[in-house]
């Protein structure tokens, strides 16, 4: 090989802590170096440019570039080597700057080390060999995981923007958290008003392919090719039939199934529509409260439905679709606050969270908009609300805020006022974050216009004394204790991410981070990619949002699978796996052992079975390659000889060369 | 010339020799006995026949060809043949057949190219070799043209006698070795050493008349069904041939080091799939049955056809008695010999 | 036993292409694989002591074929893991088990004798006791005395997954391995410089690489390619070193301890040694003896989400 | 921390792409001082590490082999440090019966965002390998090419129970 080597001052970057000259200088004497020079900013459009110079002055066939971390700089220079002509996998990087000048201040052996993984880099690079991408076809459909605003914005964008759109809700109803809230803020406009149109959108549009009681069982496949199998969940009612008239929900006998949409606070019949405005408005049984499920006999609703679409026979239906991309807009949920015993943990029903008191103030609530205390229907006249209650706390491992509750807290002590003018809100408070467009004048209403009185600290605990509950807490602004005689307390709990987020996170390949929001590609310039290619993430599964963060980020995400599925082909990454089909014993271990399913067992024309790698399949991990005892399957780019090429190169074999005395 | 070395002067005898150049021992080590560069301290062993042949005294197992050495922005690198350096080189205490063992290497790397690496080796070389008493089962140099006092590529013959050795010069360079001080006039012992092979060689086993195998391997060249039974429990590995004295095949590598690389030159072995896999991916020899073939014929057939009738197999016995699953070399070529009738 | 063996291989050969078991070698204390292709060759069939060879490690080279094959305990654990790990079809190979009283140890036979196993005149095996005429001495050797490190160990004398099982069942009781012991005991620095001292010994001829049942890769073993390279030609005691750990570790959760490797190396390296080290570390971490049960997957080739034997590395 | 006042020792380290070599840059990104000693080798994942790889360095007289992946269940091909795990603790534990010091293996997890935490294994871990010092060198000159009177005696000792 021909091969230039570039080392990097990054300014002074590495030049502060590296000897770059000595380093380029050195470089000259490693096996097949014919160029080595130092540049100011290899990356630069000068020193780009000083690179493809000097590879047509020079003739090289490969280059070296030692400067910043190869997961910043690697596409960049590997374009800039296709440019000179090459191909761009004759090109190695060596990480003089992470992993050499920032870390160490003695140039002595900062220009060893760096000297060494450049020694290290050509060596690899001697080995290297052209790869050439294989293109592929791309199925224009996208999956959208989660029906809540996020997913909706998402699909409704995507699917405006001429793709396909098939979304999976776990919940009956699309709408998400945002349909059980009564008004948002700041506008305190009525949260259904907003979303119900948006909703009814989702239903009508004729691109998008709708599946609620659904949810993701297993993905396979890549970027522009996933192959998604969704289990649809027994509803024991045909919904192709269900007009949503309702007379079921109002004939059921059983009348005590659990109602999540209404957050638990009342029951549901066994046979419902969780709420008017729910989309699809279809009824479902639930079979744990279902007489007929449960005893055999009832079948009520059977007998009264006009359209005869009762089917307790009913069973989870999986249906397989084909996508080119997958927004994840999992969303969020409530962290349990009952790990904390300063509220009662569960003991006294007026203690309620944030989310129950939407309910409460909805006029599709349980209390039809009329706030009543769930423990003797009483309104409530002292309402106390406590934040941060799972938020910026260490000790039960939430130590982030959740970054909207400040915000509803405010618009709940002004619906309150509203609600009931003759009561009065405390509301128990770290620091107020209300840093969105018109959102801390909106806080300042709550207080001044509102007279929400604002305690600035923790409370410690509260009791039930009477048919009151007393609050007691510290005032740090004063440096008093307060005690609050409430009627009421609203805790403002914090968010985590949504169950089963972790399970999901798995079958899609996208890594959650410590408290399980899943971790985007790039903090501030790959906000809604993920590290694996097709999966884009939208809203608060990726960490706390408030509304019109995540229809943003929704719109964002969507944006992002169109320009991808506007491509009728994708290359792949040509750094996969590789069979030497000679060296092959057919055994199996590689096929066996592949997490993609990229490597069949095909015959080849004796008969005898040997291991083919589904190119497009490849992720290019590598788990085959040390598998094969015989290295007859090989990671391209990763080859047993580059990384043996690599360890001699650092550590060289004691062989005395010279045995003449 | 005939002199007399006690049995308890042998190690003070090898730690002298080692003074002056390398001496090439069998050496115990782990319940084996292999010839070793001998050092002050080793016990050497005599009463066994080495399990590995003394050929690393003229052709090692890796030689060291050439150095090849790039230095600072020089691209024309430097390069060095490594021929090893000229000193006497002691094989004390191998048997007959193992000095004979190197005799076949001659016509090889002396004929029609000059190695000057095995040339260096062989002149430098001294073959000092105990006469065997009594036979293996696996023994059969008789067979072979050679014998228990065989004195074919010797320079002393070390001859077994009651308290010690009987030496008795083969050549001049062995001669000037009996004038160390430790050799003792022989005087009678002479005549006891003459009786000690004498009876060696009636101790032997009837001969094997090979003059028939090169034509009747030859004939069964094509016998694939022959070769598959012959070679049906031979595992391919390599001990056969690497603990054979004869056995001169070799490979060459070059080890690229970055900065530095080298060739060397290490034993090979026809037993492996590898000997004759060729660049194109074809292989010629590529069942175990083609392999074997070559190995027997090559010793029984090829090998006296080119070079006027040597057998190059000094019936040492070492690839029978150390192969793991006992493929016996004299039984193929003997069924060669006695096929159809 | 063997009348039994023979009796039932006869009955089966007319669908077999061969039958692999044992005949007397090259001198009285030495068997030898035996190829049965026609009842003819039944009566040179041998069993006892000497019968120390795996022969199912011929089995993956006659992939295809329906073959017989005469095993021990030790050695019907390599077929079943090499039927586990799909290197032979199980449905082509007839298992002829024995019901094994061990075997003898090559090497200590030789140490227990008064010369060289080649002075050997005449032997014969009187139940458990070797009488011999060995260089004019005439000698009597217990087969306790000389068994094979890996009979002393062994947890299997019965073959496991025959197809037809010769002998009467022994109760397995296996014993501490003298050898082990004493290896294990030396301190880490002892055991480099011992390891570098006996490969020193090595001539990588390979034989321990050959007559390893689960050694499959034969013509591809990367210790002798050049793509991949591994490893330089140069037998340097790093060298062979290097290759035996290709060997160990390639064997891992894979070997079945049948000691061929050992028992084949010309030069007596004990690689047994490490064998068993390695075989101690995956039956602790993975509860796995490799070829005790049909149908498993190696250790190496699976994982578990929460490992039961694993700490997580904490720093 | 530094061990700069000794001289420096060879340490490789096998690091995956996604997580532990995003992780080293990310302590070099918030400056964390480190030891010099390091070499990192970048492979796309804890599951394309052949033990062979740390035993080739081992004895090709590495002084130190540190390799790192991702947490278990984070791995971005779903399961290779779940392999990786057990080929790596299968080595660790094999280590002592070659007469190589387990001490100079070791394997950990270290996600990108950890930048601290590699900075605490990295120092850590050659500290430690400072504290056992080089390692005992295999000979890498073969025995028969060649006398050396100069060269160690080649028969050291022999099977603890054999010869």
């Amino acid at each position: 090989m021909r091969i230039g080597v570039f080392i990097c001052h990054c300014g002074s970057n590495i030049a502060g802590t590296v000897d770059v000259r000595a380093v380029a200088q050195a470089a000259k004497g490693f096996a097949d170096v014919v160029y080595a020079s130092d540049t100011m900013y290899a990356c630069s459009e000068p020193g780009q440019e000083g690179i493809i110079q000097a590879v047509r002055e020079h003739n090289l066939d490969g280059v070296v570039v030692a400067s910043c971390t190869p997961r910043m700089h690697e596409p960049t220079f590997r374009r800039t080597v296709e440019r000179a002509g090459l191909n761009r996998y004759c090109f190695e990087m060596a990480n003089i700057r992470e992993h050499v000048s920032w870390i160490g201040k003695d140039t002595e052996r900062n220009t060893i080390k760096a000297t060494e993984l450049v020694r290290m880099a050509v060596e690899k690079l001697r080995r290297n060999r052209p790869l050439t991408p294989k293109r592929f076809d791309v199925t224009k459909r996208v999956l959208v995981v989660g029906g809540g605003v996020a997913g909706i914005q998402a699909a409704l964008d995507c699917a405006e923007g001429g793709q396909e759109v098939v979304l999976v809700e776990r919940e009956q109803s699309i709408g998400g958290k945002m349909a059980k809230l009564d008004k948002t803020f700041p506008t305190i406009d009525c949260s259904s008003c907003v979303l119900g149109p948006k909703m009814v959108d989702v239903a009508q549009h004729p691109k998008i392919t709708l599946h609620t009681m659904a949810e993701v069982e297993s993905v396979s496949g890549y970027v522009g090719n996933f192959q998604v199998t969704i289990r649809k969940k027994a509803r024991f009612v045909d919904w192709e039939k269900c007009t949503g008239c309702g007379l079921c929900m109002e004939k059921c006998p059983s009348r005590k199934a659990p109602d999540p949409f209404n957050e638990y606070l009342c029951t549901a019949p066994t046979i419902n529509i969780p709420f008017p405005q729910a989309i699809p408005k279809k009824a479902a049984i639930n079979p744990e409260t279902c007489i007929m499920k449960q005893k055999g006999k009832c079948g009520l609703c059977a007998k009264i439905c006009p359209v005869k679409c009762i089917d307790f026979d009913q069973q989870d239906e999986l249906v397989t679709v084909d996508v080119g991309a997958i927004v994840v807009a999992t969303g969020y949920d409530l962290f349990d606050w009952h790990k904390y015993p300063q509220y009662g943990q569960g003991r006294y029903p007026d203690v309620i969270t944030s989310l129950q008191y939407e309910r409460l103030l909805s006029a599709s609530g349980p209390t039809g908009g009329h706030i009543k205390r769930p423990s003797d229907g009483k309104e409530p006249k002292t309402v106390v609300f406590i934040q941060c209650v799972g938020s910026r706390d260490r000790s039960v491992d939430r130590p982030y805020c959740s970054g909207f509750c400040c915000m509803y807290t405010a618009k709940q002590a002004i619906l309150t006022k509203d609600h009931i003018p003759d009561s009065q809100s405390y509301v128990f408070y770290m620091d107020i974050r209300s840093p969105g467009k018109a959102y801390d004048e909106f806080t300042r209403r709550a207080m001044e216009e509102y007279g929400a009185q604002y305690v600035r600290g923790r409370v410690a605990m509260i009791y039930p004394k009477g048919d009151q509950l007393i609050v007691r807490g510290a005032d740090t602004l004063a440096g008093t204790q307060v005690e609050v005689a409430a009627d009421l307390v609203v805790l403002a709990v914090g968010v985590e991410a949504a169950r089963g987020a972790a399970v999901l996170g798995e079958k899609l390949r996208v890594v959650p981070d410590q408290y399980g929001f899943f971790v985007e590609s790039h903090p501030k310039l790959r906000p809604v990619e993920t590290n694996t290619a097709g999966v884009f993430l939208a809203g608060a599964c990726q960490g706390p949002k408030d509304i019109p963060a995540s229809v943003a980020q929704g719109s964002a995400a969507a944006a992002k699978v169109l320009a991808l599925l506007v491509k009728d082909q994708l290359e792949s990454d040509p750094q996969v796996s590789r069979v030497t089909p000679a060296r092959c014993v057919g055994c199996g271990k590689c096929v066996q052992t592949c997490p993609f399913g990229a490597i069949k067992l095909v015959e080849d024309r004796f008969g005898n079975p040997k291991a083919e790698v589904v190119e497009t399949v490849c992720q290019g991990c590598g788990i085959c390659t040390v598998t094969c005892p015989q290295g007859a399957i090989q990671l391209e780019h990763f080859t047993d000889n580059q990384i043996l090429a690599e360890v001699q190169a650092l550590c060289p074999p004691r062989i005395r060369v010279n045995y003449a005395s | 010339m005939d002199r007399f070395l006690a049995a308890s002067q042998l190690t003070a005898l090898a730690d002298d020799l080692a003074q002056t150049g390398p001496v090439l021992a069998p050496i115990a080590e782990g319940g084996s006995v292999v010839f070793r560069w001998y050092r002050p301290g080793m016990r050497i062993e005599l009463s066994r026949m080495a399990s590995t042949s003394p050929k690393a005294a003229t052709f090692p197992q890796t030689e060291p060809l050439l150095a090849v050495r790039r230095e600072g922005e020089a691209k024309t690198p430097t390069v060095e043949a490594t021929l090893p350096p000229r000193s006497r080189t002691v094989v004390l205490g191998c048997r007959p057949c193992g000095a004979r063992g190197k005799e076949i290497f001659g016509p090889v790397f002396l004929g029609g190219v000059h190695d000057p690496y095995f040339a260096r080796r062989r002149e430098d070389a001294l073959f000092m070799a105990v006469v065997c008493t009594r036979p293996e089962t696996t023994c059969f140099c008789t067979s072979v043209g050679g014998g228990p006092a065989d004195t074919v590529g010797v320079d002393v013959l070390l001859i077994p006698v009651e308290g010690g050795f009987v030496a008795r010069s083969v050549t001049a360079a062995g001669e000037k070795v009996l004038a160390h001080a430790l050799f003792a006039e022989a005087g009678a012992r002479s005549a006891e050493a003459d009786a000690v092979i004498a009876k060696a060689n009636a101790a032997m086993p009837p001969q094997d008349d090979f003059r028939t195998a090169p034509e009747k391997l030859l004939a069964r060249f094509d016998d694939k069904d022959f070769w598959e039974r012959q070679s049906a429990k031979c595992i391919s590995c390599g001990a056969c041939t690497y603990m054979c004295p004869t056995c001169y095949c070799f490979n060459i590598t070059d080890d690229d080091l970055g900065l530095e690389s080298r060739r060397i030159r290490t034993w090979d072995n026809c037993m492996s799939y590898l000997f004759t896999l060729e660049g194109s991916g074809h292989n010629p020899r590529p069942t175990k049955a083609h392999r074997l073939k070559n190995r027997v014929s090559h010793k029984f057939s090829y090998y006296p056809t080119i070079h006027s009738g040597t057998i190059a197999c000094c019936g040492c016995g070492r690839c029978i008695k150390h192969c793991p699953v006992g493929v016996d070399i004299r039984a193929i070529v003997r069924a060669a010999q006695e096929y159809g009738g | 036993m063997v009348e039994a063996l023979k009796t039932a291989i006869a009955e089966r050969l007319a669908d077999l292409e061969m039958v692999i078991g044992w005949e007397m070698g090259f001198d009285a204390l030495h068997a030898t694989p035996l190829f049965i292709r026609e009842e003819g060759d039944l009566h040179r069939l041998t069993l006892g002591p000497l019968a120390v060879h795996n022969l199912a490690t011929y089995l993956p080279g006659l992939k295809g074929k329906k073959v017989g094959v005469v095993v021990k305990g030790c050695d019907s654990r390599s077929v079943i893991q090499l039927a586990n790990e799909g290197l032979i079809k199980r449905e082509d190979i007839t298992v002829f088990g024995l019901c094994c009283d061990g075997v003898i140890s090559h090497r200590k036979l030789r140490e227990a004798l008064p010369a060289d196993l080649g002075f050997v005149e005449q032997a014969t095996w009187h139940s458990d006791r070797l009488q011999a005429v060995v260089a004019g001495h005439a000698v009597e050797v217990r087969l306790q005395d000389i068994l094979a490190d890996k009979c002393i160990s062994c947890r299997y004398p019965n073959a496991l997954a025959a197809d037809v099982l010769v002998g009467a069942a022994r109760t397995p009781a296996p014993q501490p391995v003298p050898c082990q012991d004493a290896f294990d005991a030396l301190p880490q620095a002892e055991k480099l410089a011992f390891w570098e001292a006996t490969m020193a010994r090595c001539i990588r001829c390979y034989a321990c690489r050959n007559a390893c049942p689960l050694c499959v890769c034969r013509d591809h073993c990367i210790a002798t390619t050049r793509d991949p390279l591994w490893l330089g030609q140069e037998n340097s005691p790093a060298e062979n070193f290097m290759f035996q750990m290709i060997h160990v570790l390639h064997l891992a959760g894979r070997c079945t301890e049948c000691g061929e490797c050992e028992r084949s190396c010309p030069v007596d390296i004990p690689l047994l040694l490490l064998r068993r080290s390695m075989n101690r570390v995956t039956e602790e971490l993975f509860d796995y003896q490799a070829g005790t049960t049909p149908g498993q997957t190696p250790p190496l080739l699976t994982f578990q989400v929460e490992e039961a034997r694993i700490n997580e590395r904490g720093w | 921390m530094s061990a700069s006042d000794s001289r420096e020792l060879r340490i490789v380290g096998f690091l995956c792409n996604w997580c532990s070599y995003g992780g080293a840059d990310t302590a070099g990104v918030a400056r964390f001082a480190q030891p010099t000693d390091l070499r990192i080798i970048r492979v796309p994942c804890s599951g394309r590490i052949d033990p062979l790889f740390i035993v080739r360095a081992l004895v090709n007289g590495a002084d130190g082999v540190l390799v790192s992946g991702c947490h278990p269940r984070d791995c971005h091909y779903a399961e290779g440090n779940f392999y990786a795990r057990r080929r790596l603790e299968t080595l660790k534990r094999f280590l002592d019966a070659t007469g190589i010091d387990p001490a100079r293996f070791e394997y950990t997890w270290v996600s990108a965002s950890e930048g601290q935490r590699w900075q605490h294994v990295v120092t850590e871990f050659t500290r430690r390998i400072h504290a056992l010092g080089p390692a005992p060198l295999l000979r890498h000159v073969s025995d028969g090419a060649w006398f050396d009177a100069a060269a160690p005696a080649a028969a050291g000792p022999a099977c603890p129970c054999h010869g």
